[in-house]
């Protein structure tokens, strides 16, 4: 029996050994037990999730491929299709924030080329604790001039995402990037390893010693020593990956590339025996021809390296040279280090001698699954109470602290430093609510968003679940597209942890429930769990990611208010709620009350009220209400469409009324021979519409019961909502 | 007084920029070119005149901000008085 | 006219440029990989698209200036072809002598991707004749490395051929220190050569030609550069 | 044969990278800091025992592809024998 501090090495327990010495009939070798340590970790295997995801609703009629592959596949029409993922790459950027990003975009890039589809876009969902703290500016410009460098030089353009600042993110920053691609359906490749005698090609970067266990780094939680693990670390190489992204959707055309997978966490090891798993074959193959950066690489090394831009390809037998010849057009070797057998075994050997041998489906489906406990987190007692805080300051004033806030104001320092137009598609630019990219040789768009609001997960999971994917949705309504696919990044604690638990599964639960009623699948995701430090945990973050269809790209809307004279109008009910609210949290520094509840039938309603009036051109502006309440979403049409507001707001509390929140509600304009028209397609959809007031040329002006509280110059509004994160930022 | 700082990544870090530039010199005809390596070098004017406690004051320095320990090396390399 | 777009490795506006050409412009438009050369009769406009080529490592330009094809497109730019430089090209251009001067790492360090306003200074091109003279622009730049130098002598003699053809500027059509958004010396955006049929600048002006990106201020630059092949034309089947 | 290569801006161009360095480090409290310029290093390992025959062909490497003569100086460091 083997000594348990080197299983903890492994990240196995014993139970696990118990299980792997099963499954062989002997004991592990070295080789064999790092590929289970690493194939196992929670990153990899899923092993605490697994039963929770079960529950997401994954089917629909558009759905090609759900959960399972690399990325999920939605059809889009036209015999074309879209294909999604996000993915977290929360660890490796608290450690080394520049490289950490980058590879976390390179990651899940390939994750997109690798079904064949061509990535048009990213998006970056990003979480830090309070901007004040040097070492979180460092964290924070190190993490988006790392996406930055690696984003721009592949060319593909970062149209969205979001930025949040809490000190739950403080030692354990969140970084989630999404990709999206295109695909012609019949140029859809899987990841499987088909076709007995088949050859097993290997092709990108060199394999050396970087990120040996970096698949189980990140399935434990951070500490004083994770500075100290080094080789966990990997530095990108974003000009190699777009050689590979060209000369892989060049080999993916080709009928003689069967399937092709990326190395990602738990490098050829997870790429092998999930390519084989998936097709029900074997793998058998060399490492002596495995292309090394280093010198004297024991098996073991490469088996486990995560060195970056590698891609695996299942290749019909005798058409090697082919697909050599078109890396070599692209100066990249493409080379065959083994094949593809029938016995369901990954068979590993050095020069020929047999140095691990395992039953592939062992590796990814073996691990024997974690029944975890889960209790009510007894926080929720202390944080359920209805707080009355009253406005004790000038309102204005607040609305300006507000509007200049790192969590409200524009986040354009950051996309700014992103391309974001490179590919000439980007319709909708970062700082609406959803971007919006066409589609070259149709009249079709896509709509792409993230969306958490993990105050309102903390605060009650069940609700944030829900809200999460119906504030994700509205993003995607208001531009005119219809919601088609979710991908979900399920960023946690320790699940060891009972109240973690019960937080990930009331959260699964509130996402599922608002994806089955709004009809809107969850096709692919990813779940980083061990987000916490000995002093904090973070709120519980399940990001959703979500894409929008627009059939004619012509009918889209956005959310600056366009012409004066222009009527303004509230979809929805006018009175929020300053309980768990953003006002909340950062004027008063209070993080509780309960985030007001959501009617789902409402919500459906209400988005299906605005995509009418945008696609019948009854409005001519959209805008969703979040966090900041209504001044802030008025201030964000004024400032977006360069234009100026008068209007009053009648309502029982002067706080609830300007910075409430509650979901389900949308700021249009309307011009005013179209207000009729609005009227009456809302009540068809019997929804409440107020009018608030009207588009005008220079100043924000908005009264509350008929007495002026905002009063402000359009130049004043424009530069603290535009300026104050990059004055934050340079401010040392 | 003149210190010279010199950092690269550490050994066993891909190095893309110097695989990058020793592909290109190949090209270039010089076959000679085994392997490249790019680092940044600083060159840090100092007041100071005490050679020793320069030295202890730029490897905080370089810890500190000139070099990242996750993945950097850094060496002082010169210190030399200025005329 | 016949249009040729390189791709370097590396290269990622190659495509974009394609799709202006060929969709927008409705020009005859090929693809030219590095690796080969043509002829100097194949092609009359050259257009070095932006992007990282070689990943921009050791200095944006450094190595694809080597490339087999930058000999063709040498020798057709000394008979007279036309060779648009953007972004990456325009510094492909600079690290090949084709154009003189620098371009440096923007002076804030950062990448910038935003809309700006442009300049015209030169519309005695057959790149932008149809431009006015003075005329203000929008068009996007996205670059880390736009910051245009060049010593004194080398800036008299731009200013004396009137070889500066583009300065950022803001709304208005002033150049100052505010609407240089790299430190570029005297705000250049872009330049030309003494003989006028090289042009090199930082903005994208295949991103700024269909209303639905937001801008089509840049298309005046394929406009006149075919309207330049038209007149061309005309005059040599006279003759 | 192991070669270093120092790269430098010339006098008189901006070095704004040394800028921001030098002014990281005074905000750090490093006062003594007068000024910084940031340059390119290049380790070029080259299978030539030659030591003259090394020096001139890096030097015709820098030229023409290391460093920009119309930004640039470079500096022949180091050339050290590999045991
Ligand atoms: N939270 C989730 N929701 C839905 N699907 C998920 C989730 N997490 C993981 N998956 C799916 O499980 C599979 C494995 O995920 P992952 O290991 O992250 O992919 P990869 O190995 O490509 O990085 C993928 O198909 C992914 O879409
Ligand atoms: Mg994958």
């Amino acid at each position: 029996m083997i000594a348990e501090t080197e299983l903890k090495l492994h990240g196995l327990s014993t139970e696990e050994y118990q299980r792997i010495t099963e499954i062989l009939g002997r004991d592990p070798n070295n080789v064999e037990l790092g590929m289970y340590g690493a194939m196992w970790s929670e990153h990899c295997s899923y092993k605490n999730s697994k039963r929770v995801l079960k529950r997401f609703p994954t089917t629909g009629k558009r759905v090609i491929q759900g959960p399972g592959e690399n990325a999920g596949i939605v059809d889009i029409g036209d015999n074309l299709v879209a294909v999604l993922k996000i993915e977290s790459h929360n660890h490796p950027s608290a450690v080394e924030p520049f490289q950490g990003a980058a590879t976390g975009v390179g990651g899940i890039i390939r994750d997109i080329f690798a079904m064949g589809a061509r990535p048009l876009a990213l998006l970056d969902s990003l979480r830090f604790g309070e901007l004040d703290e040097p070492r979180v500016k460092y964290l924070f410009s190190g993490v988006v001039s790392g996406i930055s460098h690696y984003g721009n030089c592949v060319g593909i353009p970062t149209v969205g995402g979001e930025v949040y600042f809490d000190s739950c993110y403080r030692d354990n920053p969140l970084v989630n990037v999404m990709c999206v691609g295109v695909a012609n359906k019949k140029d859809i490749k899987l990841a499987k390893a088909v076709g007995v005698g088949n050859s097993v090609m290997l092709v990108g970067s060199s394999t050396g010693r970087d990120g040996i266990h970096g698949a189980s780094f990140a399935s434990e939680e951070l500490s004083e020593d994770s500075e100290s693990k080094r080789p966990s670390v990997q530095v990108g190489d974003p000009f190699m990956e777009k050689l590979l992204i060209e000369a892989c959707l060049e080999a993916s055309k080709k009928d003689f590339v069967l399937g092709v997978q990326d190395l990602g966490a738990a490098g050829l090891t997870s790429a092998c025996c999930e390519a084989a798993a998936r097709a029900g074959t074997g793998m058998d193959i060399d490492i002596s021809l495995v292309p090394q950066r280093e010198e004297d690489m024991s098996p073991y090394e490469i088996m486990l390296s995560e060195s970056q831009e590698r891609m695996l390809l299942i290749v019909k037998r005798g058409y090697e040279e082919e697909v050599s010849k078109i890396f070599a057009k692209w100066d990249l070797h493409a080379v065959k280090i083994g094949t593809v057998t029938n016995d369901g075994m990954i068979t590993v050997r050095k020069e020929g001698v047999k140095v691990a041998q395992v039953p592939a489906k062992s590796l990814t489906e073996g691990v024997p699954e974690v029944k975890r406990e889960s209790s009510q987190p007894s926080y929720l007692k202390k944080t359920a109470v209805s707080v009355n805080t009253g406005i004790n300051e000038n309102p204005e004033k607040i609305f300006l602290k507000l509007l200049g806030s790192p969590n409200l104001s524009s986040k354009r320092w950051v996309f700014e430093q992103y391309d974001h137009r490179v590919g000439t598609n980007t319709v909708v630019k970062p700082g609406s609510d959803a971007a919006v990219i066409r589609i070259k040789g149709t009249s079709k768009g896509i709509a792409l968003t993230t969306d958490c609001n993990s105050l309102y997960c903390y605060l009650d999971p069940l609700e944030g679940g829900k809200q999460a994917v119906a504030e994700a949705a509205r993003n995607i309504v208001v531009t005119g597209a219809e919601p088609i696919a979710i991908t979900d990044c399920l960023n946690f604690g320790n699940p060891e942890d009972p109240e973690i638990f019960y937080q990930v599964e009331q959260c699964v639960e509130g996402i599922s429930q608002a994806a089955e009623f709004l009809g809107i699948p969850v096709v692919s995701g990813n779940v980083s769990f061990y987000n916490e430090s000995p002093q904090r945990t973070i709120f519980p973050t399940p990001v959703i990611g979500m894409i929008g269809l627009l059939e004619n790209i012509n009918e889209r809307c956005e959310t600056g208010f366009k012409d004066n004279g222009d009527i303004v109008v509230l979809l929805g009910e006018v009175q929020g709620s300053t309980e768990a609210s953003e006002y909340l949290r950062y004027i008063h520094d209070v993080k509780a009350g309960k985030p007001p509840k959501i009617n789902l039938l409402q919500e459906k309603k209400i988005q299906q009220l605005c995509l009418r009036a945008v696609r019948e051109g009854v409005v001519k502006s959209a805008h969703d209400v979040s966090l900041g309440g209504l001044a802030v979403a008025l201030a964000e049409c004024c400032v977006i469409g360069k234009k100026g507001f008068k209007g009053n707001i009648n309502c029982k509390n002067l706080d609830a009324a300007l910075f409430g929140e509650s979901p389900s509600r949308i700021v249009v304009s309307v011009s005013p021979k179209n207000m009729e028209t609005l009227k009456l397609l809302a009540e068809q959809m019997q929804i409440r519409i107020t009018v608030i007031g009207t588009v005008c040329e220079s100043r924000m002006t908005l009264a509350f019961n008929s007495s002026v509280v905002i009063d402000l110059p359009l130049d004043e509004v424009i530069d603290v909502y535009e300026n104050s994160l990059e004055r934050r930022i340079s401010a040392q | 007084m003149k210190v010279k700082v010199e950092v690269f990544f550490k050994e066993g870090v891909l190095d893309p920029q110097g695989k990058t530039v020793k592909n290109a010199l190949q090209h270039l005809g010089y076959d000679e070119v085994d392997d490249v390596r790019v680092g940044k070098v600083f060159t840090l004017s100092l007041k100071t005149s005490d050679r020793e406690a320069a030295r202890k004051r730029v490897a905080q320095m370089c810890e500190k901000l000139l070099s990242n320990p996750v993945v950097e090396t850094y060496s002082i390399d010169t210190v030399e008085e200025t005329r | 006219m016949k249009c040729g777009v390189v791709t370097f490795p590396g290269s990622n506006c190659d495509q974009d440029c394609y799709h202006v050409l060929k969709s927008v412009m409705g020009q005859s438009t090929d693809m030219i990989f590095h690796k080969d050369t043509f002829f100097d009769d194949d092609f009359d406009l050259i257009v070095l698209p932006g992007g990282f080529s070689y990943g921009d490592y050791l200095r944006p330009g450094a190595i694809a200036r080597f490339s087999p094809v930058m000999k063709s497109v040498k020798k057709a730019a000394k008979i007279g072809k036309l060779v648009l430089g953007i972004c990456n090209g325009f510094q492909i251009l600079v690290e090949a002598n084709l154009l003189p001067g620098a371009l440096l790492k923007n002076i804030d360090l950062k990448f910038h991707c935003h809309d700006v306003y442009i300049k015209v200074m030169n519309n005695d091109s057959p790149f932008t004749a149809l431009y006015e003279k003075g005329e203000v622009v929008k068009m996007n730049i996205a670059h880390a490395d736009g910051n245009y130098y060049a010593d004194n002598e080398t800036l008299d003699e731009l200013e004396q051929n009137s070889q500066i053809v583009f300065c950022y500027c803001d709304e208005r059509g002033e150049i100052n220190e505010n609407s240089n958004p790299n430190g570029s010396v005297k705000n250049i955006a872009g330049i030309c050569n003494v003989e006028g049929n090289i042009l090199g600048l930082m903005p994208h002006p295949e991103r700024c030609s269909e209303e639905i990106l937001g801008s089509a201020d840049g298309k005046r630059i394929f406009e006149s550069i075919i309207t330049y092949f038209e007149r061309r034309y005309a005059c040599d089947s006279r003759n």
